[in-house]
């Protein structure tokens, strides 16, 4: 059957932040098939200007709710970079853990708070409290534990405060950690079920051949700084990231827009996993292989299972870094710091990606230049593009306009997109 | 459906309760579901129909509006007035709603246009000053910090339920701080809003070794010039001391005039509900 | 009373002694931007982290038995019935290791309040009924102006009292149970020699002191000036914050909220400690404030310690450890009030 | 095995109900709201009585005392009862609905439990005044603690001398326990009332209750030398009051007053509604107006 129909849905549900999907088929040959943003835009990068050096990490903070920790330590990173301040041992490892907590706490949420919903045909999780009691007091145990954990590390689930410019105002005492370890140990058995869980599902057939940005990983799975990577084989510094995100601004988004070597490049769990397959964790892995997850992958669905696949790394990988905590001796909280002029960039692949922040400095260590690259902003032309050959598939094979609504949504929270933080 | 509520064998109404947000990063609401231990209880409390990060299905019909963000395009001034309408009571959910929070310091600038070619080169893009909400609409509530604790979040929404006033703390931080028995931060050389900030936090930056900046806008008695004082005793800069003061909107008045400038006038039409 | 002398050597014996108890006593607790160290009460595990050096604590050890916030009762409800559950929050004995005279002095004083009838409070007198108290002579510091208060010495209101004599400790023994305890380690009578030394250290402590304030007649100077300009001029750099009542050994007044639980079956009663500079506490119903200006809230807290309280119990409720005007961002102190008050006054 | 201290258990030993007694501090008694009469738009008279008979019978209490009422979560405050001694523990208290605890109050039906502890406080001493002329005088809610004295003089009518109530209200509408004036009227009680802002159908006297007492005052059987004056209202109300008093010449000692602060604990113990050293939960709520005038932000 051919006719003419629209699919407009506005203020996508189950996203952070406000995002438009409109698709118009006529004669069963799709003309049009958009994903705008229309959140309010907040101009972080004017703010920003003026302002001595300690704002910008507490003021980039709060570009995102969800990301905050990322943005945090993104922020802090170009600060440091650009006075020439390097972290003690101690400090990266302790961030590094907060990172993956970050992780662990927004992959959660996204998988069974925004994704789960539309697998198990009902509309949010408060359905599930009813349907699924034992997986939604799973992903709340979980939740809480990653959110617990970063509040002993960064003094805050939400905006932290031990975080600064040099290290941390505070530290977790040894038995904080001791505990924070055993409760990480007990959690693996929460997900491998949730691998059980998610395994189950029947992902939408779909592939694009794609171009995927993240950090590269010189002996591990790469969270916090480091060289830049596609998987068409660009390589860059850190210093270089412009030359990988190329941003520029289109009409439909208030978000600016990224493309390398193609029209549009993906960041992200899935991005990470295709670059970086073989540094995750021996037991990620495992899991990786069973949910049919193997590098390089198409389908922008399975980013879903490669979070999934990334909270047993960070799992493992942050028992490791407990252990090396409690090894080594204590260091001073925070090392001493002196404004100078200077340029600094801070590359950290936050849940949804790569993100980075940049300043130049005057002499006081007054901003003078601020840049913030968000992940979100670099895929919403990945998501542009995915939508219209999802569209074209669909309409093709004549599926119901609710189904292909259906499957565009999930398609665009499969991206797990933070729109505010795109429109920071 | 949920069993009907009642306390103290009064029957209680289970409110409808619509979650907003406008310009902001909403992490104000992500507070909502970041309280796992007591989430279930919490959402039997209230009956949740309409949070578009959470849940799919939307109503229009509510009796409580959270509303997070601050206000900064025309679209967003009329959605306000709609859930203004709708709403019976409308909370400010978190210092962008209370103050206009962080997105505010745009305002600074005053060129609206420099500000969004500094961001957006000639790109059009459409902006305008960042204002709390009580700019536009009656505010009945207000929940201040950035971000607001859940746990008051959660007192708030069961006075509401048991109907019981909600009366946020009129004195500053210190109080809390000091009950904590933390050192200060003065003495440990770094600056602090905490003796003019409206207390509630439960001294949460101060507790973690961190300055209070004021997210929670100013306290009843806020004795601004004291503050001044103190900072340059311990060698502040008044550079440092209005960064802080100006960060989420709270002290505008204050530090307009430190900075010598005329207070703009409000439009401010906060109600307060008998 | 009855007096011992023992070696330093055998206090961590004691403290050994005493360990299965909970501890409380003073402990570094990190440096000031000028790297001095800082101290306060904490819980003790191990000798060694007990600072007897200690010069003064930033707050006094009142968390310890009039915590900042405590429950007063629960409710368990069901319907129109309800229960109420009532617990004094204190289940075995707190060992006090190393109080100076001041905070021994304010615990005398605030039983005079809370453990008198009518009402005597239980949750304050049922914590104080189960203190062991080892009290210790101290270093007079800038800030102390414990001699003008009368409160420089403790004579009760301690179990035993410790005099640093060098080599050894000078013992005041006042409780049966304190003598006890002296028992389980060496210790001898002392002598003339150690008579004349404990003299001597008083002695040369008591020239320590630096500040003095004059409360010659000072209820009635209260009463005369309570109009006083200087009111006026405190009161503009008062911050209201509450910080001199938080950290005081003898403010206790409080505030009580209840609370309902999430799942409404049960509900709380908490006590929380309060502080009259605040800018609502002599609000009422219906919204009046009967001191709406910090200065007149700066004042009252003056007139209850050193007028009321006088009035009422024939002694000051301050007990001069100087820790409020310490602690003070405004720099507001007891001796510059007082003496202010009394000179504007004139 | 090192000694351990020994626990004095506070708890665990036995607990009266007597003022000295530990127990007593959180002790409430359980009383059930067995009516409730609406009276003006916000107040309401609640009759309560405590459920354990023994407790009801042994509950007394002297006319100016006041109970705390406690519900669970909601809150505790002091109000005054307003009934007669005569009945012990079943009380009557008329309350003003103006915030959190009052409002729950005014939703809760008969049936419903309430805790209660007290009585707290000071009396008027209507045992001094057996013999002379009483003066009760109150403005808006000012009438609700002078009921427990008036029904204690009412109960002993014949023991005193001349009875005045006057009492002031915003407008009639305002006006409080309107069902009972004629059956005071029948005890020998002169009662005038005046009303700020009068209705159409209002014929009584308009004005300030100053004016009354005026009236009063200049009439030739005034003797301050015989009189006692009980005085409750809103502080600018008995300051003007007793001024007048005073300049009558009743003695500053004659003259009781009631006063309100907010209290957080009834029992001496939280220092929120005291002044100075002394507290209005157990030196007050009465006091002579001597006593007042010595008190330092008293009104
Ligand atoms: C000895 C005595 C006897 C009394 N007798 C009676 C009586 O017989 N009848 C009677 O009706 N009343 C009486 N009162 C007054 C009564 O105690 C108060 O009306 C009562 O405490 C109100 O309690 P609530 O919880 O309902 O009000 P609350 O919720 O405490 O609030 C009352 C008012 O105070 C304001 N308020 C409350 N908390 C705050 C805060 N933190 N900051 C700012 N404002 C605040 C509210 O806005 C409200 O207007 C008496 C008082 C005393 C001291
Ligand atoms: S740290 Fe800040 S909040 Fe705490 S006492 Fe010092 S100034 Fe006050
Ligand atoms: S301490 Fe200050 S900045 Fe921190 S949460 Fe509290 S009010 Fe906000
Ligand atoms: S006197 Fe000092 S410490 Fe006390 S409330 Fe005033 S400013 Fe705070």
């Amino acid at each position: 059957m051919k006719r003419s129909r629209t699919i407009q849905l506005n203020h996508l549900p189950r996203v952070e932040g406000h995002g438009n999907i409109h698709i118009r088929v006529q004669q069963g040959k799709v003309v049009e098939a958009r994903w705008e943003v229309v959140e309010t835009p907040r101009f972080f990068e004017a703010m920003l200007i003026g302002k001595l050096w300690e704002n910008a990490p507490y003021l980039c903070g709060r570009i995102c709710g969800i990301c905050s920790i990322g943005h945090t330590l993104a922020s802090i990173r170009a600060v440091e970079n650009a006075f020439g301040i390097v972290p003690s041992e101690q400090t990266t490892t302790l961030r590094l853990l907060l990172k993956h907590m970050e992780t662990l706490q927004s992959h959660i949420l996204h998988l069974y708070f925004l994704a789960a919903p539309d697998f198990l045909g009902v509309g949010s999780l408060l359905a599930l409290t009813q349907s699924h009691p034992t997986e939604v007091q799973r992903a709340l145990r979980l939740k809480l534990l990653a959110n617990d954990a970063c509040d002993l590390i960064g003094g805050r689930r939400l905006h932290p405060t031990r975080t600064v410019v040099g290290g941390f105002t505070m530290l977790p005492e040894k038995a904080q950690l001791e505990h924070l370890a055993q409760r990480l140990a007990a959690a693996q058995e929460d997900l491998a079920a949730a691998a059980d869980l998610f395994g189950g599902f029947t992902i939408p057939h779909f592939a694009r051949e794609t171009e995927f940005v993240s950090l590269k990983g010189d002996h591990d799975y790469p969270f916090i700084g480091g060289e830049l990577i596609s998987s068409d084989g660009v390589i860059k510094k850190e210093d270089e990231y412009q030359a990988m995100t190329n941003e520029y601004c289109a009409e439909g988004f208030t978000a600016k827009l990224s493309r390398l070597s193609r029209d549009s490049y993906a960041v992200g769990a899935l991005a990470r996993l295709n670059n970086n397959f073989g540094h995750l964790h021996p037991a990620a892995r495992t899991v990786a292989k069973r949910l049919g997850l193997a590098p390089v992958n198409h389908n922008p669905f399975m980013a879903n299972l490669a979070q999934l696949v990334e909270c047993v790394h960070v799992v493992h990988d942050s028992l490791s870094l407990i252990k090396k905590l409690l090894r080594r001796k204590r260091q001073a909280p925070r090392v001493a710091l002196k404004p100078r002029k200077g340029y600094g960039v801070g590359a950290v692949e936050v849940p949804r990606g790569i993100l980075y922040h940049a300043y130049e400095f005057d002499q006081e260590g007054r901003i003078v230049k601020a840049d913030c690259v968000i992940p979100t902003s670099q895929n919403h032309a990945n998501i542009q593009h995915d939508l219209q050959a999802l569209a074209r598939q669909w309409a093709a094979q004549g599926q119901a306009d609710a189904d292909i609504e259906l499957l565009a949504q999930m398609l665009v929270r499969a991206y797990d997109p933070c729109i505010s933080c795109s429109v920071h | 459906m949920a069993a009907p509520l009642s306390y103290l064998g009064v029957g209680l109404d289970r409110p409808r309760v619509g979650v907003f947000e406008f310009t902001s990063c909403e992490g104000c609401q992500l507070q909502l579901v970041n309280n796992e231990a007591t989430l279930l209880d919490f959402l039997n409390l209230i009956e949740l129909v309409n949070f578009r990060e959470a849940m799919s299905e939307r109503s229009d019909d509510y009796d409580i509006a959270l509303v997070e963000g601050s206000i900064s395009r025309a679209d967003e001034v009329a959605r306000l007035k709609e859930i203004r309408t709708n709403a019976r009571l409308l909370v400010a959910l978190g210092s962008c709603a209370c103050f206009g929070g962080v997105n505010q310091l745009k305002n600074r600038f005053g060129d609206l246009d420099w500000v969004k070619k500094k961001v957006y080169g000639d790109f059009p893009i459409a902006s305008q000053e960042v204002r709390p909400l009580a700019d536009f609409v009656a505010v009945d509530l207000m929940i201040y910090g950035c971000p607001p604790k859940k746990e008051e979040i959660e007192k708030v929404v069961t006075n509401l339920v048991v109907g019981k006033k909600v009366a946020m703390p009129k004195y500053p931080v210190c109080m809390e701080c000091k009950a904590n028995e933390n050192i200060c931060l003065f003495t440990l050389g770094e600056p602090c809003l905490g003796p003019i900030t409206r207390a509630g936090c439960d001294a949460w930056c101060p507790n973690h070794r961190r300055g209070c900046w004021g997210c929670r806008g100013p306290a009843e008695a806020a004795n601004v010039r004291e503050l001044e004082a103190i900072m340059a005793r311990h060698g502040f800069s008044r550079e440092a001391m209005l960064d802080r003061l100006e960060c989420f909107g709270g002290f505008s008045s204050q530090v307009a005039a430190l900075r010598g400038q005329p207070r703009r006038p409000r439009k401010a039409r906060s109600s307060k509900r008998s | 009373m009855i007096f011992a002398t023992f070696s330093k050597k055998e206090l961590p014996r004691l403290f050994d002694l005493l360990a299965p108890n909970t501890v409380v006593g003073p402990v570094q607790k990190g440096l000031d931007r000028a790297g001095r160290p800082l101290y306060d009460f904490d819980v003790i595990y191990r000798f060694q982290d007990l600072r007897l050096d200690y010069p003064t604590t930033i707050h006094s050890a009142k968390r310890h038995f009039l915590p900042h916030r405590e429950s007063l009762c629960t409710f368990t409800l069901q319907g129109n019935d309800w229960e109420k559950q009532v617990d004094y929050n204190v289940y075995k004995p707190v060992v006090f290791f190393g109080l100076h005279a001041c905070d021994i002095n304010a615990l005398n004083k605030l039983d005079k309040v809370l453990s008198s009838p009518p009402y005597p409070n239980p949750y304050y007198t049922a914590k104080r009924r189960n203190m062991f108290i080892i009290g210790q002579g101290c270093q007079p510091q800038p800030q102390c102006f414990c001699r003008s208060m009368g409160t420089d010495t403790a004579l009760h209101g301690f179990d035993l009292f410790l005099t640093d004599l060098g080599d050894r400790y000078f013992a005041e023994i006042l409780s049966a149970t304190a003598y006890q305890f002296l028992q389980k380690i060496i210790t001898r009578p002392p002598t003339a020699k150690d008579h004349d030394r404990y003299k001597e250290v008083v002695t040369e402590r008591n020239q320590q002191f630096q500040t003095t304030v004059d409360t010659t007649d000072l209820t009635k100077l209260l009463d005369l000036e309570f109009e006083s300009a200087a009111w006026q001029q405190w009161g503009d750099k008062c911050l209201s914050c509450g910080t001199c009542a938080n950290v005081c050994p003898t403010c206790y007044c409080y505030g009580v909220e209840e609370t309902v639980d999430l799942d409404l079956r049960g509900a709380a009663k908490t006590k929380y400690l309060y502080s009259c500079n605040l800018i609502d506490f002599a609000e009422v119903a219906g919204g009046h404030n009967f001191r709406p200006q910090t200065a007149t809230r700066l004042k009252y807290r003056y007139y209850h310690k050193h007028r009321g309280f006088v009035e009422a119990y024939e002694e000051s409720l301050c007990v001069g450890c100087g820790r409020c005007g310490e602690a003070c961002l405004a720099g507001i102190t007891v001796p510059d009030v007082l003496a202010s008050v009394r000179a504007l006054g004139g | 095995m090192a000694p351990q201290l020994p626990f004095i258990n506070l708890l665990a030993q036995p607990g009266g109900r007597r003022r000295q007694d530990l127990g007593s501090f959180e002790y409430s008694y359980q009383a059930e709201i067995t009516n409730v009469y609406p009276l003006t738009k916000a107040e309401k008279l609640y009759q309560l009585q405590l459920i354990d008979p023994e407790e009801r019978r042994r509950f007394s209490f002297l006319p100016g005392q006041f109970v705390m009422l406690e519900l669970p979560g909601i809150g505790e405050a002091p109000f005054s009862i307003s009934s007669s001694p005569l009945h012990h523990g079943d009380l009557e208290l008329c309350i003003r609905d103006v915030g959190n605890l009052t409002h729950f109050l005014s939703r809760m039906q008969r049936g419903a439990r309430v805790g209660i502890s007290g009585p707290f406080g000071t009396h008027f001493p209507v045992e001094n005044m057996v013999g002379q002329d009483v003066l009760l005088i109150g403005g808006g809610l000012g009438i609700v603690p002078l009921r427990a004295p008036l029904f204690a003089v009412l109960e002993n009518r014949s023991r005193y001398g001349r009875l005045d109530v006057m009492y002031g209200a915003k407008s009639p509408a305002d006006l409080l326990f309107t069902y009972q004036y004629d059956s005071w009227r029948q005890f020998d009680v002169n009662l005038a009332i005046t009303v700020d802002r009068p209705n159409r159908g209002w014929r009584g006297a308009t004005g300030l209750i100053t004016e009354l007492l005026k009236e009063r005052i200049a009439k030739a059987d005034f003797q301050p030398a015989t009189s006692f004056a009980i005085v409750c209202g809103p502080p600018v109300m008995f300051r003007f009051v007793c001024a007048l008093l005073t300049e009558a010449g009743l003695p500053m000692q004659k003259m009781f007053v009631s006063l309100e602060r907010r209290m957080h604990c009834g029992r001496g113990k939280c220092c929120r509604c005291n002044i100075g050293a002394t507290y209005i939960c157990l030196d007050g709520p009465v006091f002579d107006y001597w006593t007042v005038m010595n008190l330092k932000e008293a009104i």
